[in-house]
Order: structure tokens, then C-alpha cells, then sequence
């Protein structure tokens, strides 16, 4: 069982990056939830959702508390009590991502982050592929990249089912772009 | 050709629903029911359910609308939740004692006051005694299915009453998991029109929600009471063709680990599902305990219950509501009634858990049960536990 | 209460499928006064017949509009509405 | 067969009567007339929804039933939308070729003032608005009778009603009448009438076309009640024409937005002549009958400003 924690801001698709990864693991016929966590949210606030994977049954109905793995969406949420909330649980052998220009190496001396880092300059993908800093897709591809959890193809097949045209045109642009220039270290 | 599908509970009920071949639909928006007829509306406007989508202005017209339309002979369909199930409330009523095989899902919610649009069972633990058949499921694959088995349950003409299909909002509602989404052809043939005795027909007219006066209402509350009874027995069967058919069986409640059980935890839906994981913890740490997750709610089929309950030491009952003022939870209530008069009887222990939509841990359920170990050992000192309310402390 | 039906003799989900048969309820004790057609002086408008709440006037062979008595509550509204003065309510004595 | 709109007396009415004797309404009870003239010029290819009321508790105490057209009832706030859905079905199962082939039923609702202007009036402004091919019809007797003569949004100026007693700070209700057809009107639904059991051929005529036309139509008929505006019996007819002769009770349509006065009444008989009949108004003073006079003018006033010609005349006092 692998258990991922998205976070990003109302309206950035965290919640839908985590629904397409585990729509991409119940394709390759795993067994996965994904699920949001819904407050009084509206567009900007930060958001969570979760993503659990696994080759059987999946009892778990509780939200993730010590992921295996925490995925970051825009980088103005590691600060103050976003932040916090971004490093809860973390656990030995947890691994961050995120959305950042920064190296991992760098990213890590700042969080005080001991453990596995991979950092994407999500948004720079997302403006130059899809025009607009819509970073969930790239996010995904990142997340396919270092957690190694599905194979890419399920992933662009789950996109071949949601998307057309120029939309699914883009996105697997930059989720393949993502997958390319992912970076991670061990901190 | 089933097709296994990523979906949430909401979609994996559209989809039922789609496949059913359903007449009118009608709802309003609520929280967090609103993507089942979402979905629907979309299925409608694209041509792939031929149905008509009654926008409505309110859940008690919801409910009256798909009443309307159950008379006139029509497959109905509606969902909602929480503020919205209470304001059907009197409706719930009439279509149970019209006898109209209305399926209606309900992602359970909290009620009012506090506003909150998360999960519990207080929504529908207000209304459960309205004469509906209701099923509480613990996945969305189990939500999908049993919309299918409502309609054939709900339409054999020794039942026909209304049936709910409660499942936990957002933890189930909006989870997405795999869903087997059964075949539209097959779900037919297993499911197939019936012609109803009584229905809104100018060649065969009939006057339908009489009054009554004292000297009839009893009689007709009755029937009710009756058709009721038959419910177990013929959703057994409903599931054994349903096994047949696409094989999955779910029976009217599901155990875990009980035969040997010294304590055996009861909960409904969702804490059920994550229940088994604390059960695996306990049992690992040499608790003989087991879990008890009743599917079939309304009505409770007593003796069936029994049998598997009786042969533990002690009760765990975990309610996801509170019956303010009464003697601990629904569930606690309604198990503890059906022993009541038994010389040999388990125990009980109620916990009051999951309320507004706090997060049921594994770790809390394990916590339930060390609980109800030690008052086993000691005494019991609470009856009812209202777990973990910050400031209340039961020296458990 | 002996003649009344048993829980599962009544039809089901509280409907009544003998349409009609508030015929069954005569409600001829309900009245005071009793209208009394003149045929002499009826000119056949039927409105009696038209306004009648109790649905208790017929139009016979003849032309001339009959009160059914079993189901005429005495209201006046044909006497009142005649337009030939033709109706009279007339006190019954018992 | 529906009746031809060129009937020309109440004799060529359908002699067929869907609505039996037997029923347990009043004396002289408006609801009967109209519950006997509604099923006899739609039946029997008519499905009625009734709402709890007087009609409702009356026509369908088990073991007996005075419809023999089928007819239910749901609740007391929800004809509207019980009707909804029973034309809805009726599209979506004609549509799958399952049920009531190749026929039109009509559906119809018949609801009191209560159970439209106040408790159902969402329900009913839902169905309007969502176009629901159907007939409404409000039996307005202006209050709560079944529950024995409460106020309600259509109780009129200063009737007295059990809940707006006459004291010595109250002169019966205090608030004017709701404008229930007006609201009906406001939903741009194709047909608004307002009708009287005194002109049965001109109702008639509004039931037939309402449930001809496509789409949501609305029907507001008075319904004197000689219960509870304390009046005889035989008068129901009498102080239902007199409403139309005073012009408190103007009998017009609005088809497709067109408004029409279809009973004009060329001299009008002062408001008295209707107050006075009924023990309701009883309390009130010489000055008051001038104020409702006066709030009747102004509504007249209206009325022909609206029909672009005097379809109301001036007060003639006999």
C-alpha cells in the first residue's frame, strides 16, 4: 500500500491529479481510492486530497495521516501553517515533491527536510504547454516519474478517456515534459 | 460489457441508475449528494438515459415529484442528504405508505446546528422509522450493485415499498475506487418492468392516498408493517440472483472474524469498512474480537442478527449519530431491544464516534475495542461513550 | 365493526379502487329541507342540474330534471338559482 | 370528448359526471361545483392531483371515493409538484412506448387558497417555471376551512376569520389579498384565468382552453363557502355573482401575455351588495365598506386600464 497526500490550492486540480492517479492504478487493475478533503474551501485555499494504491481490497476509509508520499502543488504553501501542514506525519522513507524552482538539495537544506526530495518547475511547464499555471497534470507526471507506483501509459490512457483535442494534446505534454525533468536526491 | 471504472460513490450510483433504465428523475442540489444527479442530468442532456430530469425546487418536492411519477407507473429515481432527507421527512412517510418502489440514495450528512456537510448518520437515524427498506453500503462497488438490487427489491409485488441506499457522504461519496459498472442488458434482465397493481391509469381508475379515519388507518399502517416483514427473505433472494447474474453476493449484513469472538464491534458503512483493520490489529495482539456490519438496516432482521451477535461476550456498538436524550446511539438502541428478554445476552457498550465528520482512525476503532476488553474485564462503568469529544474523559 | 375489512383485505398503499363509491354513502339524512321540482313551471335550463354540488340531479327521458333524494343534502342552491322560481324548499316533517 | 368551446348554455355541458354523489363536503359547498365541472369537461382521459383540504378529506374517506377518474393525494404543499411528476411519467413512458399510448391525459391540479398561495406556493411557482404541460386550479375560498376557517395570504381585507377575530384592535384581517394569479402570471406561463362558479359556461371554456394549450396553465376560481363566510346554503352561486357584478372578482384570462376581460360588467353593483351577504364582513362599519369601495375602484380602475376599454363600468347604485 502506498499512500500520497496532494497538496495545492482550491481550483489548481490537486483533487483531480489524485483522482487520475488512481484512476491510472485501477486501470492497470490495482486497487485505489482517492478521495478530497472538503472544509468550507472555496478557489485559492489550500486544499488536500489523498491517493492510496494498493494489489488488494482497500479497507482504510480514515484520511492519510503519515504518507508515504506528500505531493506539493504551488510552492507559497511551504510557509507558516501551510507548511506545517505540508510536513505532518512525514515519516523515514517519505518522500516530497514539489512544485518549485529550486534543486532538491536546495529545497531540502531550506524545509530542514531529511529524506527523499524531487522538485519540477511545474509551473513553468504548465505556462509554456498549457498557457495557463494549471500544474496538476505535470504534478502527475512527476509523481509517476519518482514514485514509480504506475506506468506511465495508464496515465496518459486515463487522460485519453477524460480529454480531446488540444486539451489531451497538452496535458500529455506536460506530463511528459514533467517526467523528463523531474530531479530528485536524498536529502 | 461491465467495465471496471474509476468512480466515486456519487458516480458509481449515476451509473446504476443510468443502467436501470430509469423514467423521471428528480432532485435538488445538496451537499454531498449533489454529483449523482449531476451525472444524471448529463446522461439525460447526451441522450444516454431517455429519462425525464425534474429540476425541482426543493427535496420535498423531489420526493413528491418522484411519488407523482412512481403513481402514474414510471421507474423513479432521487437523491439527497442530510437538511435535505428532514425536509422530505413527511414525504418519506407517504411514499412508504403508498407503497411505491421509490429508490433514493442518501449520502449521509449531518443535520443542523451546527452547519456542517460532513459525514454522519444523524440524517437518516432521524428517519429510519418511516417504513423504508434501507441499506447501508461501505463501498462504491456495494453502492452501485445495490442500487440495482433496490429496484428489483422494491418493485416485487410481495415488497413494494420504497428503498434508501445510505452511504457515508464525502468518505464514500466522493472516494474514488474501482467499480465493476454492470451491464446495461444484463441489469435489465435482472431487473426487468413490472406491471403494478395500482397506478394512476384513466382505464382502470383509482383513487390513491385516501384518508382514513381510526377505523382503517391501523389496517393500512399494517400492511406496511407486513410487507416489511417479508423484506429480508426476499432481499436474500434478490442477492442470490444478483449472484447468479454478475457474481458478487452481499447478504444482509457482513461478519468479520465473529465466531470466536469475545467482543464483537458493530458499526454501519463507512467505520465498517475501516473497522476490519483495527480487527486484523486486536486480533494480531491476541484480542479475540470480531466486527459485525449490518447491511440490511431497515428492517432488522432480528433472529439473523442474533444468531451471529449472541455468542459474544461483550457488544461494541459504534453509532454515527446521537439519539439526544435517549438511552445511547440508534444502533445501540435497536441491538440492545432485540436482546432484551433473553436470560443470556452479551454485554453492550455503545460508542458514539464519527459525529460532523470526524476522522474514524483505525487507531480510535482499536481504542473501541480495548475499551470494551477492559469493561469486560472490569464492569462496564459508562454505558455510552461519546468518543472523543475534547473535555470529556471516561477513565476508560 | 364487524363488517369492517381486515388488514389484508383493503387494497394496497392506501388506495380505493371501487371508483365511485361514495354512492355507497347515502347522504339523504344530512338534509332539512327538500327541493321540490315544479314540473309546470320548468323551462328545462338545467342549471339546477349544472350548480347542483352533490351532483344529485338528473336529466330524466322526459327532459325534466329529477332530484335523486338519496343524495340531495337540501343546500337550496337549485331553488335559489331557478330562474322559473320552479324549485321550492319545502320543510319535511318528520 | 371534450366539450366544444361553442357551447352555447350550461345545457350542452357533458351529461357524463366523474365526480359521485356521496361525497361528505357541505351544504352548498363552491368545491363540489367545481370539483363536478372540472372532471366533466376534461374526463376521462384526466388524471387529478388533489392537495390535503376540504376537497381531499371530503371526496376520499376510506372505504368510499367520489372520483371515478384517477386521482391522488400526496400532501398539503406539494399538488405542484406531484403533478410534475405524474406528467413527467406520463411524457418519459409515452416516449418508450411503455404506457398511455397514443393519447393525451390530461393532468390537473385542484387545490384550495391555502395549500396554493401559502404553504404550496413554491411548489407551484417550481412547476410553472419548469413548464410542466398541466392545469392548476386554486378554488379560492379565501381561507383555512378545513382546519375551520383560518386566515390565509388570500383572505381579503377585513374578513373576519377565526385567526383575524374582530376586537378592539383588529377589524378582521388587517393585510389585503395576495394576487395569486398574478404571481401564476409572472411566471410567463401561456394561460392565467381567473373564473366563478357563477359563470359555469365562461369556466367552462377557461378549463378547456387551459388544458389545450402546452405548457403550465393556471386557474383561479372562487369558491364562496358558505361555512365559513357565514352564508346560507343556497346562496353559493348568488354571492359568487355577486363577486363578478361588484368587480371584486373580475373574470379575465391572459393568453400568451394577451389579458382579456371575458365577462365585462357593464354597470357594477356597489360592494355592499356582496359584503352584506356574508356573515364574514358583518362587523363592518359604513365607513369601512366605503374603504373597501374604494380599494375596489382602484383595482378597477386597473383592470380597464389593462383591457384598454371600460370592461368594468361605473358603480350604479338600484
Amino acid at each position: 500500500m502506498i499512500e500520497i497526500r496532494w497538496h495545492g490550492r482550491g481550483g489548481q486540480g490537486a483533487v483531480t491529479a489524485a483522482e487520475l492517479l488512481a484512476s491510472a492504478a485501477i486501470m492497470e487493475g490495482k486497487w485505489a481510492q482517492a478521495f478530497p478533503s472538503f472544509g468550507a474551501e472555496r478557489r485559492g485555499a489550500p486544499v488536500q486530497a489523498y491517493t492510496r494504491i494498493d494489489d488488494k481490497p482497500i479497507y482504510n476509509r480514515s484520511f492519510i495521516y503519515e504518507p508515504d508520499v506528500v505531493v506539493v502543488l504551488d510552492p507559497s504553501l511551504l510557509e507558516g501553517a501551510e507548511l506545517r501542514d505540508v510536513l505532518s506525519g512525514l515519516k523515514a522513507g517519505s518522500k516530497l515533491i514539489v512544485n518549485t524552482k529550486l534543486s532538491p538539495k536546495s529545497l531540502a537544506e531550506k524545509l530542514h527536510f531529511k529524506g527523499e526530495v524531487a522538485t519540477i518547475d511545474a509551473t513553468a511547464i504548465a505556462l509554456e504547454v498549457i498557457g495557463r499555471p494549471i500544474v496538476n497534470t505535470a504534478m502527475l507526471g512527476a509523481v509517476v516519474k519518482t514514485v514509480g507506483v504506475v506506468d506511465p501509459s495508464s496515465v496518459l490512457k486515463v487522460l485519453e478517456k477524460r480529454f480531446s483535442g488540444g486539451v489531451l494534446k497538452r496535458n500529455i505534454e506536460a506530463i511528459k515534459r514533467a517526467y523528463e525533468s523531474t530531479l530528485q536526491e536524498v536529502a | 460489457m461491465a467495465q471496471r471504472m474509476a468512480l466515486s460513490t456519487n458516480y458509481a450510483i449515476a451509473y446504476a441508475v443510468k443502467n436501470c433504465d430509469v423514467d423521471v428523475i428528480a432532485a435538488y442540489p445538496i451537499t454531498p449528494q449533489t454529483t449523482v444527479v449531476e451525472r444524471l442530468s448529463e446522461f439525460v442532456a447526451n441522450g444516454e438515459l431517455d429519462a425525464e430530469y425534474i429540476p425541482v425546487e426543493s427535496e420535498h418536492s423531489a420526493l413528491s415529484a418522484v411519488i407523482g411519477a412512481s403513481a402514474a407507473g414510471a421507474r423513479v429515481f432521487t437523491a439527497t442528504a442530510s437538511q435535505g432527507l428532514a425536509l422530505m421527512h413527511e414525504v418519506l412517510f407517504m411514499a412508504s405508505g403508498m407503497r411505491l418502489p421509490i429508490v433514493m440514495s442518501i449520502a449521509n450528512r449531518t443535520l443542523s446546528m451546527p452547519l456542517n456537510i460532513h459525514n454522519d448518520h444523524q440524517d437518516m437515524m432521524s428517519s429510519r422509522d418511516c417504513g423504508w427498506i434501507q441499506i447501508y453500503i461501505s463501498s462504491a462497488q456495494e453502492a452501485h450493485d445495490t442500487v440495482i438490487q433496490a429496484y428489483r427489491l422494491a418493485e416485487r409485488l410481495d415488497i413494494l415499498l420504497p428503498v434508501c441506499v445510505c452511504y457515508d457522504g464525502y468518505v464514500l461519496s466522493h472516494t474514488y475506487e474501482p467499480v465493476e459498472v454492470r451491464d446495461k442488458q444484463k441489469v435489465l434482465e435482472y431487473t426487468p418492468r413490472v406491471e403494478r397493481p395500482h397506478v394512476l391509469d384513466p382505464d382502470k381508475p383509482i383513487t390513491m392516498g385516501v384518508m382514513a379515519l381510526p377505523n382503517y388507518t391501523y389496517e393500512f399502517k399494517y400492511q406496511v408493517v407486513d410487507a416489511l416483514k417479508r423484506v429480508p427473505k426476499a432481499l436474500e433472494e434478490v442477492d442470490a440472483e444478483f449472484a447468479d447474474k454478475f457474481g458478487v453476493k452481499y447478504g444482509l449484513y457482513e461478519e468479520y472474524m465473529c465466531s470466536d469472538a469475545d467482543v464483537i464491534m458493530i458499526a454501519l458503512g463507512a467505520i465498517a469498512s475501516t473497522a476490519r483493520l483495527a480487527i486484523d490489529n486486536l486480533r494480531s495482539k491476541g484480542f479475540r474480537i470480531g466486527l459485525f456490519r449490518p447491511r440490511l438496516y431497515r428492517p432488522i432482521p432480528v433472529e439473523l442478527w442474533k444468531s451471529v451477535l449472541r455468542k459474544a461476550k461483550m457488544l461494541a456498538i459504534v453509532d454515527r449519530a446521537i439519539a439526544f436524550g435517549g438511552c445511547g446511539g440508534p444502533l445501540f438502541s435497536d441491538v440492545a431491544t432485540m436482546f432484551i428478554n433473553d436470560s443470556e445476552r452479551p454485554l453492550m457498550i455503545n460508542f458514539i464516534a464519527g459525529i460532523g465528520g470526524r476522522d474514524v482512525t483505525v487507531r480510535d476503532l482499536e481504542q473501541m475495542g480495548l475499551m470494551a476488553f477492559k469493561s469486560l474485564e472490569e464492569g462496564l462503568k459508562e454505558q455510552c461513550i461519546y468518543f472523543g469529544v475534547r473535555g470529556v474523559d471516561y477513565g476508560l | 365493526m364487524s363488517e369492517l375489512k381486515k388488514w389484508f383485505e383493503l387494497p394496497i398503499g392506501c388506495t380505493n379502487i371501487e371508483p365511485g363509491s361514495s354512492l355507497n354513502n347515502i347522504t339523504a339524512g344530512w338534509r332539512v329541507f327538500t327541493p321540490v321540482i315544479d314540473e309546470k313551471k320548468c323551462t328545462k335550463c338545467y342549471l339546477c342540474w349544472a350548480f347542483c354540488p352533490e351532483n344529485a340531479i338528473k336529466i330524466a327521458d322526459d327532459g325534466f330534471p329529477k332530484t335523486d333524494y338519496r343524495y340531495c343534502k337540501g343546500c337550496g342552491i337549485c331553488s335559489n338559482e331557478c330562474p322559473a322560481k320552479a324549485i321550492t324548499m319545502i320543510r319535511q316533517e318528520v | 370528448m371534450i366539450m366544444d368551446y361553442s357551447m352555447s348554455t350550461v345545457k350542452d355541458l357533458p351529461r357524463e359526471e366523474y365526480f359521485a354523489s356521496g361525497h361528505r363536503l357541505c351544504q352548498g359547498c363552491p368545491e363540489a361545483i367545481i370539483a363536478r365541472l372540472v372532471t366533466k369537461v376534461l374526463g376521462p382521459n384526466l388524471i387529478v392531483v388533489t392537495p390535503t383540504g376540504c376537497l381531499e378529506v371530503s371526496t376520499s374517506v376510506y372505504p368510499e371515493t367520489a372520483w371515478k377518474i384517477p386521482w391522488i393525494h400526496v400532501a398539503f404543499e406539494n399538488a405542484a409538484a406531484v403533478a410534475s411528476g405524474v406528467e413527467a411519467a406520463i411524457r418519459a413512458l409515452q416516449r418508450k412506448g411503455l404506457k398511455y399510448k397514443g393519447r393525451k391525459i390530461h393532468v390537473v391540479a385542484i387545490a384550495g387558497d391555502g395549500g396554493t398561495a401559502d404553504i404550496g406556493l413554491q411548489a407551484l411557482s417550481g412547476a410553472l417555471e419548469r413548464g410542466h404541460d398541466f392545469v392548476y386550479i386554486c378554488m379560492d375560498n379565501e381561507a383555512y376551512m378545513n382546519t375551520g376557517i383560518q386566515r390565509s395570504g388570500a383572505t381579503p381585507l377585513k374578513a373576519w376569520t377565526t385567526t383575524t377575530p374582530v376586537g378592539s384592535k383588529w377589524r378582521g384581517k388587517l393585510q389585503l389579498k395576495k394576487d395569486i394569479p398574478a404571481i401564476a402570471a409572472a411566471h410567463g406561463i401561456p394561460y392565467v384565468a381567473v373564473a366563478s362558479i357563477s359563470h359555469l359556461k365562461d369556466f367552462a371554456y377557461k378549463v378547456k382552453k387551459a388544458a389545450e394549450i402546452d405548457g403550465p396553465a393556471y386557474i383561479h376560481v372562487q369558491a364562496p363557502c358558505p361555512t365559513g363566510w357565514r352564508f346560507d346554503s343556497s346562496k353559493t352561486i348568488e354571492v359568487a355573482r355577486l363577486g363578478v357584478l361588484t368587480g371584486m372578482w373580475v373574470l379575465y384570462e391572459i393568453e400568451r401575455g394577451v389579458f382579456k376581460v371575458t365577462v365585462p360588467v357593464p354597470q357594477r353593483r356597489p360592494v355592499e351588495d356582496y359584503l352584506m351577504l356574508q356573515g364574514r364582513f358583518r362587523h363592518l362599519t359604513k365607513e369601512e365598506i366605503e374603504e373597501v369601495q374604494r380599494y375596489v375602484d382602484e383595482q378597477v380602475e386597473k383592470v380597464n386600464k389593462r383591457a384598454g376599454y371600460t370592461a368594468i363600468g361605473p358603480v350604479v347604485r338600484l
